[in-house]
């Protein structure tokens, strides 16, 4: 396990999802954070104040979420949030966006030098990016642009991890292109892109997605099996974990799943370790 | 490991179970068996439940009393309104239902160091947090007021044992079923002069307390309100529950419900925004 | 609510989706089909026996399925099965796939002179498709040709229906597209893109997707509001088919729900009637 | 509008009750309320319930008995091996339990037109379908043969029950703990020739009814297999349920297990495509 994700050792597979961790400390009672691959909500250049309530609604097997990146900007994050999750023992890894090929190379450039960081993780899946005005990295091609600005600013011991729309009929081109641009390894799985009851742009999460998710990690594993992939999607129980992890992905992360019970990744870590 | 500066027990994810449900007139008062909660409570924190695999976010129901080592070990209890869909399907569970619940959350009632007078005002269901208050109050020497308000007689919550418990109950009924008639506001400013009340603490839906915390800050005194809003994971790690609060350098903020409230000083808590 | 579909005269605005009424017979003792819209399940040139077995799965709030097309062939369902429904007064849109333009065309012309047929339902939103070869119309252009190919052939009394993938990101393209090529409107939703635990491609339907499906709904409506919309996905009860209508759909499909319930349409419409 | 050739009544989708559950060996017996589904039954067929908005496939049940008119108006039975998860989960459901239920559906058993003899083969649970059938074949004059097996005792359902009914009851169990020592089909060939059957009668999973089957065939002896197998929807409406059979043409075909079936000739069914 130690090293599939460019170096970042970690204590089990199974990690915090961007947006469902809190800043970490809140996760702190239920979870030991020691060895913990824990990416971050997703931070931008400027602090956001997210979107209007409400903001999380359930949805049959799901979640509904319009967060809107709701963060206090990098520069506060790596000044208020980190230092104390990297003394609780996290491998922090920065969920990111940014407005422009430059703005990328910028965040990656303040990123770089942060004190204990493990890597970070360039957002190109949010259902609600739009509204703060995201580079729009829907096609491959942009999309690998965002990613190859990342790299050539990221230094090589920093975990690159890049993550994208779980849609099976696309997404195999888009993990292909941002793998040539350098990701170390491919998040599949954002939330499925949906919407709140009274029309804003939200996501969906949760074990109603999991198929969705679970298609899309087998087909860049079949299609690009040169691509490691981490799977996001639905994950509440260790079968789910296994069957990510026997569809060819290297590690998994929790989202849902932690909200609904946050003690959830020490029970998943547990079972993988009674059954290997 | 809990990493909180505070000096309590931190809130714990527990295997509960309906141990008994009772009826107190329109609401159901569930016993819920919750190892490990009992120690860390403190009046005005909660608890919350999923209604399962499928409907996944959190419902949040004050602890209303706690037993740390009853006939069936650490229990605690729930006052339960039926009338919402949550509540209903809460209320609803057989006893032998075996459920997952999280707590004691969020931030309690802030206690006076002196022993000063303090008026609590609840209606219905949100009567649940203040009890538990009002008996820490007590022991601080605090002098205790007590304003309970419903609908009718049978929203009233415990009103026989907060006499025991309290000085002064004044109970207020939209019928006059019992007690006056009218609601809290009515009775508010009164109170607040007759009782020289140094401090408020109510607890309820926004738009309740919002009038409680408005009178307060009228008459020149503090409030803690405990904020019934919606929590859908209840322990601070969706952002979903942001609060507009005004920080003490007039600066607009947020703060998550859950985790920095649900008690939250009333004078903080941007009520324009909120609506 | 007559016109709305090229001139079918519909009973109500909540139709029974493709692949989810069987033949028609086996919803004859639970529903009424007399002015019932009713589009059958996708048929093919040739007969195809369909996927191996399990074809239908459970799943969060969903059903997994790859029935793989199984259909007798267009010709044999004309000669077998059409006649029944149109006698039980049902109005009967023919959903088919090709595997050419060339075979969109002729399969138009077999369609065009069926007695009693009310239009078509041309389906590029299989998840499934390509296991029987289907032409390709992941591209809003290649989605255009094959429904100009059909428009060409088919009679101007019947509907033409198209139905399309409900992907909030990529739907409003399509939609403009092959409603220019003259889809008389377009049906958002086929299942989404999912697999089976066995990895083979899969539908995913019900209420699990209904956000998703929503989303998409909304997205043509506000950026392409010249494109009638039906929408299908995760109905099961009267306030989604009130949410798809506010949402500006001018009628429903409802499939995993009558799987579940064969009497759901019943009672869909009649709370319209209720409440108009 | 029910459009079905045969001049039964068509299957319903109606509201049903649990109304009661008693235990039988290892099974569950569940009485369900089920207005309309009485009048429409015939052995073979069964109902459909799914286990929520959330747990959306169809999970099937033999249709054990019926009573027209009981004091809770028309009611049936089912008899649920709970050792399976839906079985765990149907027989668990509270008295009380309300759900939507569709019944009965399918083909039934065929009655042969002479009174000729039959015998009746089933395992466990899956005798639940061959008792309503030897009560109307015994009314048609057919000398009935009833060859029920079980792992164990707990596993051996109605035999008391069937001795009354049937002619001569033939019951094998694995540990030998009742009747014979061994499994059904250690006795097949020996009752086929014993009882002169002129037709086998089986129920249960395909793994299970396809030796019953063989030995009819081997035998020479038609027979009517009853199909446990996935039923997502029941109702015909997804082709999700196809079973593999072999024409009179001998052309390869497929059907619907839940409207062409559950009930197929034995020597229809393509029992190596099946596997
Ligand atoms: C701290 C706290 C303590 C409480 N204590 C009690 C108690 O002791 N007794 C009691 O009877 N009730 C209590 N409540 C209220 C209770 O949790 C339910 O909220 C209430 O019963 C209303 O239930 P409902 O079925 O209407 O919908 P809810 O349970 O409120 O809502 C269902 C879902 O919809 C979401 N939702 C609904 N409306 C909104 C909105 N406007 N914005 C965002 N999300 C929304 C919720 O997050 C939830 O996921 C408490 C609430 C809080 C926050
Ligand atoms: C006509 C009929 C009558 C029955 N009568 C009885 C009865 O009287 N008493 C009784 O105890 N049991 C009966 N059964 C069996 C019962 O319905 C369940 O199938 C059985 O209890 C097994 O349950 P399970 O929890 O293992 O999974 P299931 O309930 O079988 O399966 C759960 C889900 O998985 C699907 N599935 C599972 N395996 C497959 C597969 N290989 N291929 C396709 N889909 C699959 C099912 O469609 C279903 O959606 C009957 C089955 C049928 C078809
Ligand atoms: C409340 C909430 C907030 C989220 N915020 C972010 C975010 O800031 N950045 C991001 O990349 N993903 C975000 N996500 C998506 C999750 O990281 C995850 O990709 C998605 O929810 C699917 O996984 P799950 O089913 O395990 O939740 C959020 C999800 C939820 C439920
Ligand atoms: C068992 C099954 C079979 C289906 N077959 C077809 C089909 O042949 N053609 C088609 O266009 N859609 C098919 N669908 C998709 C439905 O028509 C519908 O678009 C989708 O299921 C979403 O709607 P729902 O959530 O109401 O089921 C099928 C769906 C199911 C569940
Ligand atoms: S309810 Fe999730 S952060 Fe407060
Ligand atoms: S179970 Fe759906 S068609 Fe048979």
């Amino acid at each position: 396990m130690s090293d599939v994700l460019a170096g970042l050792r970690l204590a089990h597979p199974v990690m915090v999802a961007s947006g469902c961790g809190g800043t970490g400390r809140e996760l702190a009672p239920y979870v030991d954070l020691d060895g913990l691959a824990f990416v971050t909500r997703t931070l931008t250049r400027e602090p956001h104040p997210g979107s209007a309530m409400p903001r999380v609604l359930e949805s049959p097997s799901g979640l509904l979420h319009a967060v809107g990146l709701h963060n206090p900007g990098i520069e506060v994050f790596l000044s208020d949030e980190l230092p104390w999750l990297v003394r609780a023992g996290a491998r922090v890894l920065v969920s990111f966006c940014a407005t422009s090929l430059g703005e990328y190379a910028e965040l990656t450039r303040l990123l770089a030098g942060a004190p204990g960081l493990g890597g970070v993780e360039v957002n190109l899946a949010s259902p609600d990016a739009d509204a703060v005005g995201a580079f729009d990295a829907r096609e491959p091609f942009h999309a690998a642009s965002a990613v190859a600005a990342v790299r050539r600013e990221l230094p090589a011991d920093l975990a690159l991890l890049v993550k994208v729309r779980p849609d099976p009929v696309r997404v195999v081109e888009t993990a292909r292109a941002v793998r040539d641009a350098g990701a170390g390894a491919v998040v599949v799985g954002g939330a499925l892109a949906a919407a709140m009851p009274d029309g804003r742009p939200a996501g969906l999460s949760g074990p109603a997605i999991r198929p969705v998710t679970l298609a899309a990690t087998r087909a860049v594993r079949r299609a690009a099996p040169e691509v490691p992939v981490v799977a996001c999607g639905g994950v509440t129980a260790p079968e789910h974990v296994r069957a990510y992890l026997d569809a060819g992905a290297v590690a998994v992360q929790v989202g849902t799943g932690l909200l609904h019970d946050p003690t959830l990744i020490t029970r998943l870590a547990h079972d993988l370790e009674e059954t290997p | 490991m809990t990493t909180t500066t505070s000096s309590a027990p931190g809130p714990l994810r527990v295997r509960g179970e309906v141990l008994a449900v009772r009826r107190a007139g329109a609401f159901r008062v569930l016993t819920l068996s919750a190892p490990g909660v009992p120690a860390a409570f403190r009046p005005g924190t909660f608890v919350v439940v999923s209604p399962g695999d499928d409907r996944l976010t959190a419902r949040a129901w004050w602890i209303h009393r706690v037993e740390a080592a009853g006939a069936f070990g650490p229990t605690i209890e729930v006052v339960i309104d039926p009338a919402t869909a949550s509540g209903a399907w809460f209320a609803g569970l057989p006893v032998g239902t075996r459920l997952g619940l999280t707590g004691p959350l969020g931030r309690p009632f802030t206690l006076p160091r002196q022993p000063v007078s303090a008026l609590l005002v609840g209606e219905g269901h949100a009567v649940a947090p203040l009890l538990a208050l009002a008996e820490r109050l007590r022991s601080r020497e605090c002098r205790v007021t007590l304003l309970v308000g419903a609908p009718d007689e049978q929203h009233l919550l415990a009103v026989r044992e907060a006499r025991r418990l309290v000085r002064q109950v004044v109970v207020v009924t939209e019928d006059g079923s019992v007690g006056q008639r009218g609601v809290v506001t009515d009775h508010l400013p009164g109170l607040l002069r007759s009782s020289e009340a140094a401090v408020v603490y109510t607890a309820g839906r926004p738009d309740a307390v919002r009038l409680v915390a408005q009178a307060a800050d009228d008459a020149g005194v503090p409030s803690q309100v405990g904020l019934e809003s919606p929590m859908p994971c209840g322990t601070g790690l969706c952002h979903g529950c942001v609060v507009p609060v005004v920080g003490d350098d007039a600066v607009p903020r947020q703060v998550r419900a859950c985790v920095e409230g649900p008690v939250l000083p009333g004078h903080r808590v941007d009520w324009e925004a909120l609506a």
